[in-house]
This record gives C-alpha cells, sequence and structure tokens, in this order.
C-alpha cells in the first residue's frame, strides 16, 4: 500500500519570492495531486482604480499590481483610456514605449532565469545571471530614474525624454548583454546537471498548451505561436524587428531557451528602436474626461495582459478589470504538477515565472 | 459582441469555441446597480489582429449561473474570482479564492 | 569575559517575507543577493527558515490572509531579533493605503525596527536598511 | 606522532575545521565573481548561535543530534590517533544514522524527507567507502592509519580510489550535485529544519568536523609523503568547489546512479587495477 504524504510549500519558503501555498500530496514524492491557494497577495486594487483614484492617477497605482511587469500595466492601462479618449500619439513616443516594455522584458526574463537556476540548486548561475542582469537595471535606471517601479508611460505620452548619454549606455550594455546570453546559452545547453533537471521536466504537450488556455513563454515554449505582439496593432512591433520564437517540448528547457532567445530579440528591437528614434514630442496634449469603455490587450513578459475600462464622464472610473497572465494558467499548472517529482517542483514552479501579485491584484 | 440568454450559455459557447482557435481571455462582471449585473465572457483568435468576440448578458444577484469550466478548464479562476468580488452564485464553484473571514463581503458590488 | 553579543551583527541571518506586496521590493531584496552588491560580505545568508532567522525583511501592505503567517513566522524566529519593513507599503501602506484587504503596514501587528522607505527600495537602501538593523541587534 | 599531538588535534578540529569551511566559503564567493565573508565569519556565527534563545522541538530530536555531533567528534579523534579504517568508516555510518534518527524524530515533513534522502545517500556512498577501504588494504595491507602514513608512497596503483573518492566528498559534505539530502530550495535544509539556536551549532559544527574526515581519507592516500597528500587534499578542495559552482542538484535516484555507476564503478576498476597491474 502507497502512503500518501502532504507536502506544503509556502506560504513562506526560501524558492518562493511571493506568498502562494501549494499542498502536493504526494507518494514516494511522486505529486499526485495539488492544492493551491493564490490569494494571499489580494490588496483590492480594482476597487481603488475606482473609488480612490481620478483617472489620470490610476495608471501609477495599476503599475504596483506588480513590480515585475509594472510597465505593461501602466501601458496597457494608458493604452485602453487613449482609445476611450481618442488620443493619437506620434511614432516617438510609441518607440520609446516599446524600449521600456522590452527592457522591463529583459529583465524579467533574466529574473526568471536566474530564479528556475536557483530553485534547481544552481547557486552559480543564479549570481552570474543577477549579475549579468544588473547591466540592463542600468539601462532603466539611467533611462527612467528608478531601478523597478518607473513610472515612465503617462497618459498621451512618456514622462521621460532619452539622453544621448543614455542612448550610449544603452547601446554598450546591450551588446556587452548579448554576449552574456549567448554565453548562456551555450551554458545552459551544455551542462550536464541541468540536463538532468530540465530536460522532460515539468512539460506541457502541445494541445494542453491550447486546451488550458496556456500564455507567453509557457505556451510558445510547447511550440503554440501565441503571443500578442503579433495579434495586436496598437504598438508598432513588427516595424522593430519582432519575431516569434518557439520551443518544440514545452519542459522547463525549452522555456529556458525561449526566454534567452526572446532577450536576444529585445535586445535587437531596442537596438533598432534606438537608432531609429526621430525628433519629437514625449507628450500629447489631450482634452476631456473619459466616456465610453475599451478592451486592451499587451503581452506581458509573463504572458497576455487584459484591461477592461468602462468610464462614465466623471473624473472616476466606472469599472477596472485587470485580467494576468498567471491568473488563467493557474489550472494548466496544477496540470504540469501532477505526475512529476516534489524534487522537480521548486523548478517547475520559477519556470512558469509566476506572479502572484498579478494574479490576487 | 453578441447578447445571450443566460439558458442557453453552454450551447453557445459550446457552439463557438474551439480550443485551437479561439482564446478564452477572462469572464468580466460590472455592477450596473439596481441588482443588474453584466457579464462579459471575452475571447479572441488566435493569430488574427485585434479580434474580439463578446458574449454578454445582464443577470441579477439572486440567480445562479451556469459554469463554462467543462469547456474550458481556466475559467474557472474566473468564475472563482467573480463569486469573490460580486457575490453572485455561480453552480459548483466555492468562493475564497481572495477573501476570509476578515475581510469584507462582495466588496466589488454597488453599495445599493 | 568575552562578550558573545556583540558577534550578533557579524552574523545576520535573514528571513524574508512577502505579506503582499507588488515584487518591485522582493527582486531588490534577490538584486542585494547578487555579485554587484554582494550581501554575504556581511554575513548574510538568506536561511527561509525562522528558526535560525536573526533579521525579518518584510516586504508588503499586510494582506488579511497574511495576517496569522507573520506572526506565526515572527514568533517563531528566536530571540534576539530586528524587523525591518521594506519599503514604502510595509511602512504605512503607501500606495496600498485603506484598500479594503490591507491592515496598512506591518507595524499594526508586529513591533518594527527599522523602516526602509521607497517604492520599490532600491539595494543601497536595503542594505542601509540591514546595517542600521544591525547595530540595533547589538543593543538587544 | 605523539599522544598529546594527536589529542590536540582532534580536540581542536572544530575549530581548523571552521577555518576551513570559512575558506570555502571565500572560495566559491570569488568563484562567483563576489566579495565573500570574512574567512572568520563560521566562528562569528558560532558565537552568534550561542547567544540566541534555545529552542527544543522534542528532547529525543536534540539528544540524537548531541549523540550524532559526539560520536563524529571521537570518529576525528580515531582518525587522528591513526585507528583503523573500518572502524572509522563504521563510526561515521553510526554517526550518521543518529543524524538520521534525529530527523525521523520530529513531526516534519521537510525534516521526513531530508532524512528519506539522506538515508538513501548513506546507502550510496557507504559500499565506496568500503571498496576504497579494501583498495588501501590490498595495496598497504593494513587498515590501521598510522601503518598507512608509516608506509612508503604508492599513490599509481591508488589513483582509481582517489577518483572514486571524488564522489563520496561531494556526497558526505552534502554539495552541488549530491546534495540531494539537504537541498535548501526544496526542503530547507532537510534535517536542519527543525534546529535553532545552540543546537543549530552543532549541526553547523558537524559539517567541519564531516569535512575532515573525508578529507583525511585523502590524504592517507599518499601514504608517507605528506606534502603531496596535502596536495591531494588542496587539489580535490578546488575540484570539489569547482563543481559545486558548475552543476545544477540531481535528484535522488539521479544521485544513486551516479554513484553507484561512476563511483562504485572507479572502486571495482581500482581493485582490479591494483591486482592486475600493481602486485
Amino acid at each position: 500500500m502507497k502512503k500518501t504524504i502532504t507536502i506544503p510549500l509556502g506560504s513562506q519558503h526560501i524558492s518562493l519570492l511571493e506568498p502562494v501555498r501549494f499542498n502536493f500530496s504526494c507518494e514516494n514524492e511522486k505529486i499526485t495531486d495539488v492544492d493551491y491557494n493564490v490569494g494571499f497577495v489580494h490588496r483590492g486594487i480594482e476597487k481603488a482604480c475606482t473609488e480612490k483614484f481620478e483617472y489620470k492617477q490610476v495608471g501609477y497605482v495599476v503599475a504596483r499590481v506588480c513590480g515585475l511587469c509594472a510597465i505593461t500595466h501602466t501601458m496597457a492601462y494608458t493604452l485602453g483610456i487613449e482609445h476611450i479618449l481618442n488620443i493619437k500619439t506620434n511614432k516617438k513616443i510609441d518607440y520609446l514605449r516599446i524600449l521600456m516594455l522590452e527592457l522591463d522584458r529583459i529583465h524579467s526574463h533574466l529574473l526568471c532565469l536566474a530564479h528556475t537556476a536557483e530553485n534547481s540548486g544552481f547557486e552559480g548561475m543564479f549570481m552570474k545571471i543577477m549579475g549579468d542582469r544588473e547591466l540592463v537595471m542600468d539601462i532603466q535606471e539611467a533611462i527612467s530614474g528608478n531601478r523597478v517601479q518607473f513610472d515612465f508611460v503617462c497618459i498621451g505620452g512618456v514622462n521621460r525624454d532619452i539622453s544621448t548619454e543614455c542612448e550610449k549606455l544603452a547601446f554598450t550594455n546591450l551588446a556587452l548583454l548579448d554576449k552574456k546570453v549567448d554565453d548562456l546559452i551555450g551554458k545552459f545547453t551544455s551542462n550536464w546537471s541541468t540536463a538532468l533537471k530540465y530536460k522532460n521536466i515539468g512539460a506541457l504537450s502541445y494541445d494542453d498548451a491550447f486546451n488550458f488556455n496556456a500564455l507567453g513563454p509557457l505556451a510558445r515554449a510547447a511550440g503554440a505561436a501565441i503571443d500578442v505582439r503579433a495579434e495586436s496593432s496598437i504598438l508598432p512591433y513588427k516595424e522593430v524587428g519582432y519575431k516569434m520564437i518557439l520551443g518544440q517540448n514545452g519542459d522547463i528547457y525549452d522555456r529556458n531557451l525561449v526566454r534567452l532567445k526572446e532577450i536576444k530579440n529585445s535586445i535587437l528591437m531596442c537596438q533598432n528602436i534606438l537608432s531609429g528614434l526621430t525628433e519629437g514630442e514625449i507628450l500629447v496634449k489631450f482634452k476631456g474626461k473619459p466616456n465610453g469603455e475599451s478592451f486592451t490587450r499587451l503581452e506581458a513578459p509573463r504572458g497576455e495582459i487584459f484591461y477592461y475600462l468602462n468610464a462614465n464622464g466623471t473624473n472616476m472610473l466606472q469599472r477596472v478589470r485587470i485580467k494576468t497572465p498567471t491568473f488563467s494558467q493557474i489550472p494548466g499548472m496544477v496540470e504540469i504538477f501532477k505526475g512529476s517529482d516534489y524534487a522537480d517542483a521548486p523548478a517547475i514552479l520559477a519556470s512558469f515565472d509566476p506572479c502572484m501579485s498579478c494574479t490576487a491584484k | 459582441m453578441q447578447e445571450i440568454k443566460i439558458e442557453n450559455l453552454i450551447e453557445e459557447i459550446t457552439s463557438f469555441y474551439d480550443p485551437k482557435l479561439h482564446h478564452f481571455v477572462c469572464l468580466n462582471a460590472n455592477d450596473l446597480g439596481e441588482n443588474r449585473l453584466k457579464l462579459q465572457w471575452i475571447f479572441t483568435f488566435y493569430n488574427q489582429e485585434d479580434n474580439y468576440q463578446i458574449f454578454w448578458t445582464i443577470c441579477s444577484f439572486d440567480e445562479v449561473l451556469p459554469t463554462i469550466t467543462k469547456i474550458i478548464p481556466s475559467a474557472i479562476m474566473s468564475e472563482a474570482e467573480i463569486v469573490d468580488l460580486f457575490g453572485v452564485q455561480i453552480k459548483d464553484i466555492q468562493g475564497g479564492l481572495y477573501l476570509d473571514e476578515t475581510s469584507p463581503i462582495s466588496p466589488l458590488r454597488c453599495s445599493i | 569575559m568575552l562578550h558573545i553579543k556583540r558577534f550578533l551583527k557579524k552574523s545576520p541571518w535573514v528571513l524574508h517575507y512577502n505579506t503582499g506586496s507588488c515584487n518591485g521590493c522582493d527582486i531588490e531584496i534577490l538584486a542585494c543577493l547578487s555579485p554587484r552588491y554582494d550581501l554575504e560580505r556581511l554575513g548574510v545568508l538568506n536561511t527561509g527558515n525562522p528558526k535560525q532567522a536573526d533579521i525579518f525583511l518584510v516586504t508588503g501592505p499586510l494582506t488579511h490572509r497574511c495576517h496569522d503567517r507573520l506572526l506565526q513566522l515572527y514568533s517563531q524566529i528566536p530571540d534576539p531579533k530586528v524587523v525591518v519593513a521594506v519599503g514604502s507599503c510595509t511602512c504605512t501602506g503607501g500606495v496600498f493605503k485603506d484598500m479594503y484587504n490591507v491592515n496598512n503596514g506591518i507595524d499594526s501587528l508586529i513591533p518594527v525596527d527599522v523602516y526602509v522607505p521607497g517604492c520599490a527600495s532600491s539595494p543601497e537602501l536595503i542594505m542601509d536598511g540591514i546595517v542600521k538593523a544591525l547595530e540595533i541587534l547589538e543593543g538587544k | 606522532m605523539s599522544i598529546v599531538f594527536s589529542f590536540m588535534l582532534g580536540f581542536f578540529a572544530p575549530i581548523y575545521g571552521g577555518i576551513f569551511y570559512g575558506i570555502d566559503r571565500v572560495l566559491k564567493a570569488k568563484m562567483q565573481r563576489r566579495k565573500g565573508p570574512p574567512v572568520l565569519q563560521p566562528f562569528y556565527d558560532m558565537l552568534k548561535l550561542f547567544s540566541k534563545t534555545k529552542f527544543i522541538v522534542n528532547a529525543p530530536h536534540t539528544i540524537w543530534m548531541i549523540f550524532y555531533f559526539l560520536s563524529l567528534w571521537a570518529v576525528v579523534f580515531m582518525i587522528f590517533f591513526g585507528g583503523n579504517l573500518l572502524y572509522i568508516i563504521f563510526g561515521h555510518l553510526l554517526a550518521t544514522v543518529f543524524f538520521i534518527i534525529s530527523g525521523y524524530s520530529v513531526n516534519s515533513i521537510f525534516s521526513q524527507l531530508g532524512s528519506n534522502r539522506k538515508l538513501l545517500s548513506v546507502v550510496a556512498y557507504e559500499p565506496i567507502l568500503i571498496v576504497n577501504a579494501i583498495c588501501i588494504y590490498l595495496v598497504f595491507g593494513t587498515f590501521e592509519i598510522s601503518e598507512i602514513l608509516a608506509a612508503p608512497n604508492n599513490f599509481n596503483s591508488l589513483v582509481f580510489t582517489f577518483l572514486s573518492l571524488l564522489f563520496v566528498v561531494p556526497t558526505v559534505l552534502k554539495l552541488s550535485p549530491f546534495d540531494a539530502s539537504k537541498a535548501h530550495q526544496e526542503i530547507v535544509g532537510g534535517i536542519e529544519v527543525e534546529f535553532g539556536g545552540v543546537f543549530y551549532e552543532l549541526v553547523y559544527a558537524a559539517k567541519f568536523l564531516e569535512m575532515i574526515f573525508v578529507y583525511s581519507f585523502i590524504f592517507i592516500l599518499a601514504s608517507n609523503d605528506y606534502i603531496f597528500g596535502t596536495f591531494l587534499v588542496v587539489f580535490s578542495f578546488f575540484a570539489v568547489a569547482l563543481v559545486d559552482n558548475s552543476t545544477a542538484r540531481i535528484k535522488i535516484d539521479s544521485l544513486l546512479k551516479a554513484l553507484y555507476m561512476y563511483g562504485f564503478g572507479l572502486g571495482i576498476v581500482s581493485i582490479f587495477w591494483i591486482l592486475l597491474c600493481c602486485i
């Protein structure tokens, strides 16, 4: 007779950045069932956006939904409200916005890779990636003034222009990072122990990716061509050299590689943007109060982010609905956990790049 | 946008939804006041630009709504969320995703 | 007589708990451990085990569900211990102040020794906070 | 070696073991492009742990741990008094069993999982130690360390023994890739999880003694050539730190496979090497 043991992971655990609780029912460390509790971070931002803050402030509030993809939240909200207010931005603003979105994606992906390495007991790799990540943090700090939670985007444009020194710094750092990412790809593909730890572990099949509505790198690693950047025309992604990157097996190994290659693609986009920047205003003037509703989708580092806004002609919005990537992926994650070893669970969890503060808002 | 009746929600979505073609974004609820709740099931199409398919309906808070988790497993989160935040009843879906005993009850509902 | 207590500040082991923050401060705490900032040169270890910790780094405005867990973790840390509140929302509630599911800062529940401001707190600030916490730890 | 000197070496084992551990941490930090803690960090940690409040989960838990520490220390004494290699191996096994029982005696799932995994890793590395002890016997004709250390250097015949011992070192010291029994990110240190304050210091100082235990095995391979022995120890110290830094943790079943295939395999190769080529 097999004895079932329950192993808790969370809400405080060394391998977790944020409070989330999984209860793994295991037989001989093989996971048979997973129970999840994701509501630890629920703060009530949706309500505050409609009752405490005016529509001009909400952009900065929704940035605090999640520190990792803060710019994506602000961006999605701003695009939504600009759609309602009928503001047309110029090319320079769009380019600067994509630049920051992609820098954010680079640092978020690097953090996820580092965290996956750490959770699989690979401390040397963690330190290496975290060291390399400082390059992109420097660019963000130079451009926006803060390392994380840079409130760069505002309604009608962006808050800061980019100076020539910043541009130079960005070029040098991105070129350096490009080389380091090549090096990382080599390390991730050739190491014996990472192959044991990552290959065929935590795999999501191509069909399951669609059935469970997988998003972002999780879906793309399984070979499913799901990317809002390719499905949306709000931001001119195609002009700046966006390319879809797909994996095959959907295991941790493929997820890591998809992330690394996306970083390379993002670096290319940033370089294209920086060399193609034109002179122009960074803020478009606008008048009036929002009235109407809008649906906005945007690709965050973890997948699709969705904003529904409903305004009724006053300073306060009537409804803000935030749908974040991790939120809809949790049933898929639970499915992946089943049948894998508990020893792999932290690494699998980190490779999803879960964001609980996004999920619970 | 397509208005549907709450009774034939399941049939409508079953006949529409193909996992390989359509992406279920979320179930959105919006309290319009006076015991009226607007529900929107938002879908998009893969590989098509900005193409939404939205099913919507207006119901009251007393109705027991059907669940679409049999068709779309990932909808369970959206449904549990509106159960918690609006205090509506959905068949087979329990609350407690976000809120505890110490939290306010159905906070996103209009206080009328 | 050897004053054992003064060695407390040479070996601070850190426990980190997130009570509902936006992850901004948490990733900065991770960045503190990275080669550029390298907290380990102060003797800091990220233990993840309350029974072996000295410094309690808390981030987040204390949501209702984290309430009991925070109290449990705090009581499991053996004395002497210091609590460092990292980030504006941990100190006062910050941008989340008076939202319906938060308790406006962790000092409504446990005593806080060091307040580190900033949204998000930069690694330099967090390190300053830890150094300050070491001085307080020595006095306890 | 005089008795007093041996006694001093054994008695102060936790002290210079601590310095080894401190050097290890600095070395690891340097490999990760960091500055790292001071070399004396383990002693700061020790003194700090003495001043913390004492927590005991239950009495047997702590008592088994004290047994573990004392018997490990006794094993280290036996090494320095030039005792029998087999007694030392079995003494160490006994100490480890105390450690495992201590892990089982609390009602914490992480501690029990840690005990399970530790038991499996003991099953993996103990045969290798014994096979290698046989190799040493075949070469020197004795199990007594004092006699081995007096014999002339015969490292050529013990090359494979050395290689096979290199697999044991990270397993006993719980270093990556063979650290599944500790697995900080999965089971929060395994057996160590429930210890706090001064009792955690026992677990912490036991790490130093374990280091002395495994590295003394490598040291005696060089028999009377002490300089070469020191070189072997330093070499394996660097090699183990390098491997620790460049690998991920492998699962416990992969660990068993790897140790039986390569570690035990090399031990068997070593026996044949000695029997066929060296005698």
